[in-house]
């Protein structure tokens, strides 16, 4: 019986193996693996499209004894961004590490981020879901260290040491869980939660701890020097995809596990930390000298916006605010998960050429590469929230909720955010144009720039364009 | 059975070609002016069979739902027809003009790309059949006018770039929040004759009121109203097509186009009134009509005379929506086609003066009749229309706005309308005198021989000379079906009714 | 329920707890990388504690396999993060003594 | 830099609410739950699971997908180890005593991770406890001097660190192609499909972490002699 949830988290981590057997053909197997799993990740969704939720019990067993891996709406959404995302990282690596030493060490702790990622999305089991938030956790900091300087090293033990506190800080809520409710099955803990002390005490302990790992305001501050520091296609992961599934786990738990005691002041605490962080992360992005450092602040902000729709999804009137509130999440995250990636990719591209980052001396650099820069702007845009990208219709949403609900606000939030957004994207964009002699070609290295392009272009064209068919897997 | 395809077809015929384009190396000059021809030439093919279908009633409509409530539409009504054939005649000669005006100049392909795609959002603007749409086209054009601005890579144009940018992004914000706000009280905000709100309750009024001053702030920077005009002198220094543009047929309109729709197809010119809020957009429109003007006679830059002219001169249009009643709303209508025609001939002579004698200032165009005849012929056109001569088409817009004041008893804009004119005539007379009338100087500043028997290059040449006799003929055969008056007067009558 | 085998999940579970702010306390107020890898590692054990006494059923049956596999593969994972970072401290160790 | 003072007094204060109120809340857990969690479900099954001790089943068969992750964890902490560099410098060799003893102490630990890995099917042990003795030997080993550890070159070494992931992995791939679902084992040979993973992963687990001591890349062995 083929059970395609099981094959999407099979293939990366059978891609991650192979390369460590034999890290001569590292980036041809890592070409083949990252189309498998792409391709098997898609078929999921593609499946859920079709048919709704997939659930399978694994071993065999029936859960809760037996660990279940499910793919419903939301997970097949990000599941399938998560891929293609990974798959453009995938073939701009090939490329970027191409005569880098660090290649051998890349490809295998890729996949098993990869692996990791996949894991995660399609987890329902409370314990798995800790071991795959380490997988990724140790993964990505390895990742993070490969560019073997001493700030990168010494940001990635700082973000080791943090996940590692809030995966343990997790932990412990889910032990209160198992203890209070004999189970480790979200699904099954959510049946039966009742209001209480300990359900209580679990809900604090794990969402602060993913709060952690999700860089929400206050708790962001290792993030900006981590993500800066890395090698870029891992900081486009890092900054698109890891810190994307820890928010994601976050709502999850919130919707799913802990909707029955999630009350107002709680969500509105969230989305209180949720504001700030819109504000202070593109402040600090606006004042950022380095171009990975604003992308990384960037971030942050955008994490903002994710934990803002939290207290309107309390306050939402009906199912169907509710229901569209859920879509402009997803559409939010999903074009921040792609418009990111496609920015450190465009980043790491200039770097390479100029030999640093500093966005007052960008100069000439940005007009010798049109393509990446061209993805630096599409990116850009799609990071401010310009329409047609999904951001824009999220914070039409956003606002729309926030002005229903009385919560007014946040309005003044969102449109600071959009400005301050503004103005660190196109600090940067201005800088592309200066007198400097016109490139002859408008892509030179085609599988780097293009591949920082597409996924520029599916964030400011594919994700709030195709609104409905999201809606429709979402189940909306 | 409306045909969902033809609107999305005039935005792509643009778009696509734009998108190529990006993707050309530079030295592909011939495939990168055939795309943008074929683009230009097929999008006129194709407006010119929506003129026809939407003349004997045809619907169109290309929608996209997104999610409940928000929801993507394109259609064709009269006003949005108006609008699409101004911007698409324009773009062609436009294009043509452009060609001749950045041969040998760098980063073309940049350049055409966002050019073709500025023409598509504002096509995209015209056929927008809600604000959400509007909304998106409005802020794509501001994204791809950015470049086109910031083009030249110099301080100044950074500059500039960064200030259009800043007045324009912020006006958008704005206008979001504005559209948010009021698509929460009242649901989709479709356009519609004779407006949305009348059948709401009385309760949200205030709201409404509210809600009119953020639309209206988030219009009015790119329609340059007063106070949020600030940008639009700083955006000279574009190239000169670019400034063609977006004085007559992209941005500036885009905003004025705007307005319009937000008094008649939003509020309901009814409704506005009777919230008092056409008065207000009239005080606006008159304060920015007296300011550019007076800011005008104090220019020598020849562009900076025409960019604050052109802050004068649009807000015709506004002003003709504050006052009510079909003869004003003509006037106010037309003059968004006239305007276009007589700024866009205005812009491509001082662009020829810049480029083949490299003349910039007013005090430098001394005798420029003799050396440029035929450009200055058509800036001549072009000046007296703008003052309000017969037969241009100036004339005929002010007539009508004068024949509206008096018929709504807006007598005040009357007054204004003779105050302008005379102001008008005293920024555009003096620069026809220097131009015929004074002896040119022994050499010119700097002078650019093109290998032709013509004045100038002959992409420069016929552009300024095709859209000055346009504005000649939209007023010399005003009363001819199919002219922009005759077409304005369908618009109006659908709009007040039997 | 057995008052027995309350009190005996109790009383280790609380010295779990007791251990997991210990050690939480320890990484927040202390610096050095060292004594916040061990912290961290404190923390580990007092969750892993708080399972192990969930486990507990009384002395005449067999514990709650469960609990005990989570904590084993608890405990491997956070032996290889603890890996992973004493490889990192060193090799900023060796950094620095180059420098 | 020390922390400033308000803080080392507020965190103290806090932690000390935070047990409080964690300690009620796991009070009130234990005391408001009266089922048997899943200990009654899990004992049940474990004869159908191919391994006799229960903490066995749970963590080959049960939740057998929690290991194979747990030792994609353990290979990940390598590979970044590996990463970084290579690995430290071998110990001075040691003196005579040492010398011997190491000869007694490291076959009697593997003989240990022997029976461990062994017993495990029926008494507690398994492959954690089992790598975890061949690890100890590895760093005796390496105490005592061993450039590697007792470790094989670097090929070997990768092949041995990913075996038990690779195995476990393959496996459940395999019963999935023949037909049986992703890691579900047919009853009749479920046992020793368990003990093949088992070995492995032990041989695994305690490369690994012999691995991870030397802390760094091995050398090849042109460096080596250098």
């Amino acid at each position: 019986m083929l059970d395609p949830l099981a094959l999407a988290v099979a293939w990366p981590l059978l891609g991650a193996l192979s390369i460590t057997l034999l890290p001569r053909w590292a980036a041809h197997l890592g070409i083949l693996a990252a189309v498998g799993a792409t391709l098997s990740a898609l078929g999921v969704a593609f499946a859920v499209m079709d048919s709704g939720s997939l659930t399978s019990e694994l071993g065999g067993w029936k859960i809760p004894l037996g660990i279940g891996l499910r793919a419903d709406g939301l997970a097949a959404a990000f599941l399938a961004m998560v891929n293609l995302v990974a798959l453009g990282v995938s073939i701009h690596a090939s490329v970027y590490f191409a005569d880098s030493k660090a290649r051998h060490h890349f490809w295998p702790l890729w996949f098993l981020l990869w692996t990791a990622l996949n894991a995660l999305w399609l987890a329902r089991d409370l314990f798995n879901l800790y071991v795959t938030l380490e997988l990724m956790g140790l993964s990505a900091a390895a990742l993070g260290a490969l560019s073997g300087t001493r700030e990168s090293i010494s940001a990635n033990l700082r973000y080791l040491l943090l996940g590692l506190a809030g995966s343990m800080t997790y932990l412990l809520g889910v032990a209160l869980l198992y203890v209070a409710y004999g189970s480790l099955d979200l699904v099954q803990v959510a049946r039966s939660l009742a209001p209480g002390p300990s359900s209580a005490a679990a809900c604090a302990l794990m969402i602060g701890g993913l709060s952690l790992k999700a860089a929400l305001f206050p708790l962001h501050f290792w993030l900006p020097p981590a993500h800066a520091s890395a090698p870029a296609p891992v900081s486009a992961a890092l900054s698109a995809l890891v810190v994307k599934a820890a928010i994601y786990l976050v709502l999850r738990l919130w919707l799913d596990l802990f909707a029955g005691i999630a009350n107002a002041s709680a969500a509105m605490l969230l989305g209180l930390l949720g504001g700030s962080a819109v504000l202070w992360g593109s402040w600090q992005a606006l004042r950022a000298e380095r171009l990975k450092l604003l992308a990384a602040y960037s971030t942050v902000a955008q994490i903002g916006y994710l934990a803002m729709f939290l207290p309107l999804i309390a306050a939402a009137a009906d199912e169907r605010g509710r229901a569209s509130l859920l879509v402009a999440w997803v559409l939010l995250a999903l074009t921040h998960g792609l418009a990111k990636a496609s920015f450190f990719l465009a980043t790491g591209l200039v770097q390479k050429t100029t030999g640093h980052d500093r966005i007052a001396e960008l100069g000439g650099a940005a007009q010798s590469l049109p393509a990446a820069t061209f993805a630096l702007g599409l990116a850009g845009a799609a990071l401010i929230g310009l329409p047609p990208s999904g951001t824009f219709f999220a914070k039409w949403i956003l606002i729309q909720a926030a002005i229903a609900s009385g919560q007014w606000w946040w309005v003044p939030v969102i449109m600071l955010g959009t400005l301050l957004a503004l103005g660190y994207v196109f600090r940067l964009l201005a800088r592309a144009f200066t007198r400097e002699p016109t490139p002859p070609h408008f892509v030179t290295s085609a599988r780097a720039e293009l591949s920082a392009l597409l996924l520029a272009v599916l964030a400011m064209l594919g994700v709030g364009l195709a609104a409905r068919p999201i809606a429709n897997l979402l189940g909306v | 059975m409306a045909d969902p395809y033809l609107p999305l077809a005039i935005v792509l015929s643009s778009a696509l070609p734009g998108a190529l384009i990006f993707f050309l190396d530079e030295e592909f000059h011939r495939l990168r002016t055939a795309l943008n021809l074929f683009g230009a030439i097929f999008k006129l093919i194709l407006v010119g069979w929506m003129i026809w279908g939407v003349f004997h009633g045809h619907v169109y409509l290309s929608h996209l739902e997104l999610l409940p409530g928000l929801e993507l539409i394109l259609s064709a009504d009269a006003l949005s027809v108006l609008f699409v054939t101004l911007s698409t005649v324009l773009w062609l000669v436009t294009t043509i003009y452009a060609i001749g005006y950045l041969e040998h100049s760098p980063n073309r392909s940049r350049f055409f790309g966002f050019f073709s795609l500025c023409v598509s959002a504002t096509v995209g603007i015209a056929l927008s059949g809600n604000l959400l749409t509007f909304i998106v086209f409005y802020e794509i054009l501001t994204l791809a006018t950015y470049p086109l601005v910031a083009h030249r890579g110099t301080p100044e144009a950074d500059r500039g770039a960064r200030i259009y940018l800043a007045y324009t992004m912020t006006g958008g914000v704005v206008l979001l929040t504005g559209a948010v706000w009021l698509q929460t009280l009242i649901g989709p905000l479709n356009f519609t004759q004779g407006g949305l709100l009348s059948t709401a309750p009385e309760s949200l009024h205030p709201q409404f009121i509210w809600i009119f001053f953020l639309l209206l702030a988030g219009l009015g920077v790119k329609a340059a109203l007063v106070p949020l005009h600030g940008w639009l002198p700083q955006a000279m220094v574009a190239p000169a097509p670019v400034s063609a543009l977006l004085h007559a047929v992209a941005v500036v309109k885009a905003g004025a186009f705007g307005i319009v729709r937000l008094v008649y197809d939003l509020y309901g010119v009814e409704f506005a009134y009777g919230l008092g809020l056409l008065d207000v957009l009239g005080a606006f429109a008159a304060a920015t009509i007296l300011y550019g003007s007076l800011k005008a006679l104090s220019q020598d830059s020849l562009k900076k005379r025409l960019a604050y002219s052109t802050v004068s001169q649009v807000s015709y249009i506004a002003l003709g929506a504050s006052i009510l009643g079909p003869i004003a709303t003509i006037g106010g209508l037309v003059h968004l086609v006239h305007q276009g025609l007589m700024k866009i001939t205005l812009f491509f002579c001082a662009g020829n003066y810049a480029e083949t004698l490299g003349i910039h200032q007013v005090s430098e165009m001394n005798g420029v009749g003799r050396r440029l005849p035929w450009t200055t012929l058509a800036l001549t056109v072009g000046a007296l229309g703008m003052i309000g001569v017969p037969p241009v088409a100036g004339f005929v817009t002010k007539w009508y706005l004068g024949l509206g004041a008096a018929d709504a008893g807006a007598y005040w804009a009357i007054l204004l309308l003779i105050a302008s004119s005379l102001l008008n005539a005293a920024y555009f007379l003096p620069i026809l005198y220097r131009a015929w009338f004074r002896p040119p100087p022994p050499s010119w500043p700097e002078e650019h021989r093109f290998p032709t028997r013509l004045e100038t290059d002959p992409a420069l040449l016929w552009p300024p000379l095709i859209t000055a006799v346009l504005s000649l003929g939209a007023g010399l055969f005003a009363a001819a079906p199919f002219s922009p008056l005759e077409w304005v007067r369908l618009i109006a009558a659908r709009e007040y009714g039997p | 329920m057995n008052p027995e085998i309350l009190i005996t999940q109790m009383l280790y579970g609380c010295i779990g707890l007791a251990l997991f702010l210990l050690g939480i306390g320890s990484f927040i107020l202390h610096e050095g990388l060292w004594r916040r890898l061990i912290a961290l590692n404190v923390v580990g054990s007092g969750v892993f504690h708080v399972l192990v006494a969930v486990a507990y059923r009384g002395l005449e049956q067999t514990p709650d396999p469960i609990p005990h596999a989570l904590v084993l593969t608890g405990i491997v994972v956070a032996v290889s993060a603890t890996a992973l970072a004493l490889a990192f401290g060193r090799h900023l160790e060796d950094q620095n003594d180059h420098a | 830099m020390r922390p400033p003072s308000l803080l080392c007094l507020l965190v103290p204060l806090l932690l000390l609410a935070l047990g409080l109120s964690l300690g009620w809340a796991l009070g009130d857990g234990l005391k408001g739950y009266s089922g048997e969690r899943l200990a009654e479900v899990a004992l049940e099954l474990v004869p159908e699971s191919g391994a006799t001790h229960p903490v066995t089943s749970v963590l080959l068969n049960f939740r057998g997908y929690d290991t194979l992750l747990e030792l994609a964890v353990l290979l990940t902490a390598l590979l970044g180890i590996w990463s970084l560099g290579p690995a430290a410098p071998p110990y001075p060799p040691p003196g005579l005593v040492l010398a011997s003893l190491v000869g007694w102490v490291v076959p009697l630990l593997i003989i240990t991770g022997g029976y461990l890995l062994w017993v495990g099917a029926y008494a507690p042990g398994g492959a954690f406890q089992a790598g975890a003795m061949l690890g100890a030997a590895g760093v005796t080993l390496t105490l005592a001097g061993h450039p590697t550890g007792g470790l094989p070159a670097e090929p070997w070494q990768r092949l041995l660190a990913a075996l038990g992931t690779l195995v476990f992995l393959l496996m459940g791939l395999g019963l999935m192609a023949l037909g049986s679902g992703f890691l579900i084992y047919p009853k009749g040979i479920a046992k020793w499909l368990i003990l093949i993973i088992e070995a492995t992963a032990t041989l695994s687990i305690g490369v690994t972490l012999i691995a991870a001591f030397l802390g760094g890349r091995p050398m090849s062995l042109r460096n080596r002699s250098r």
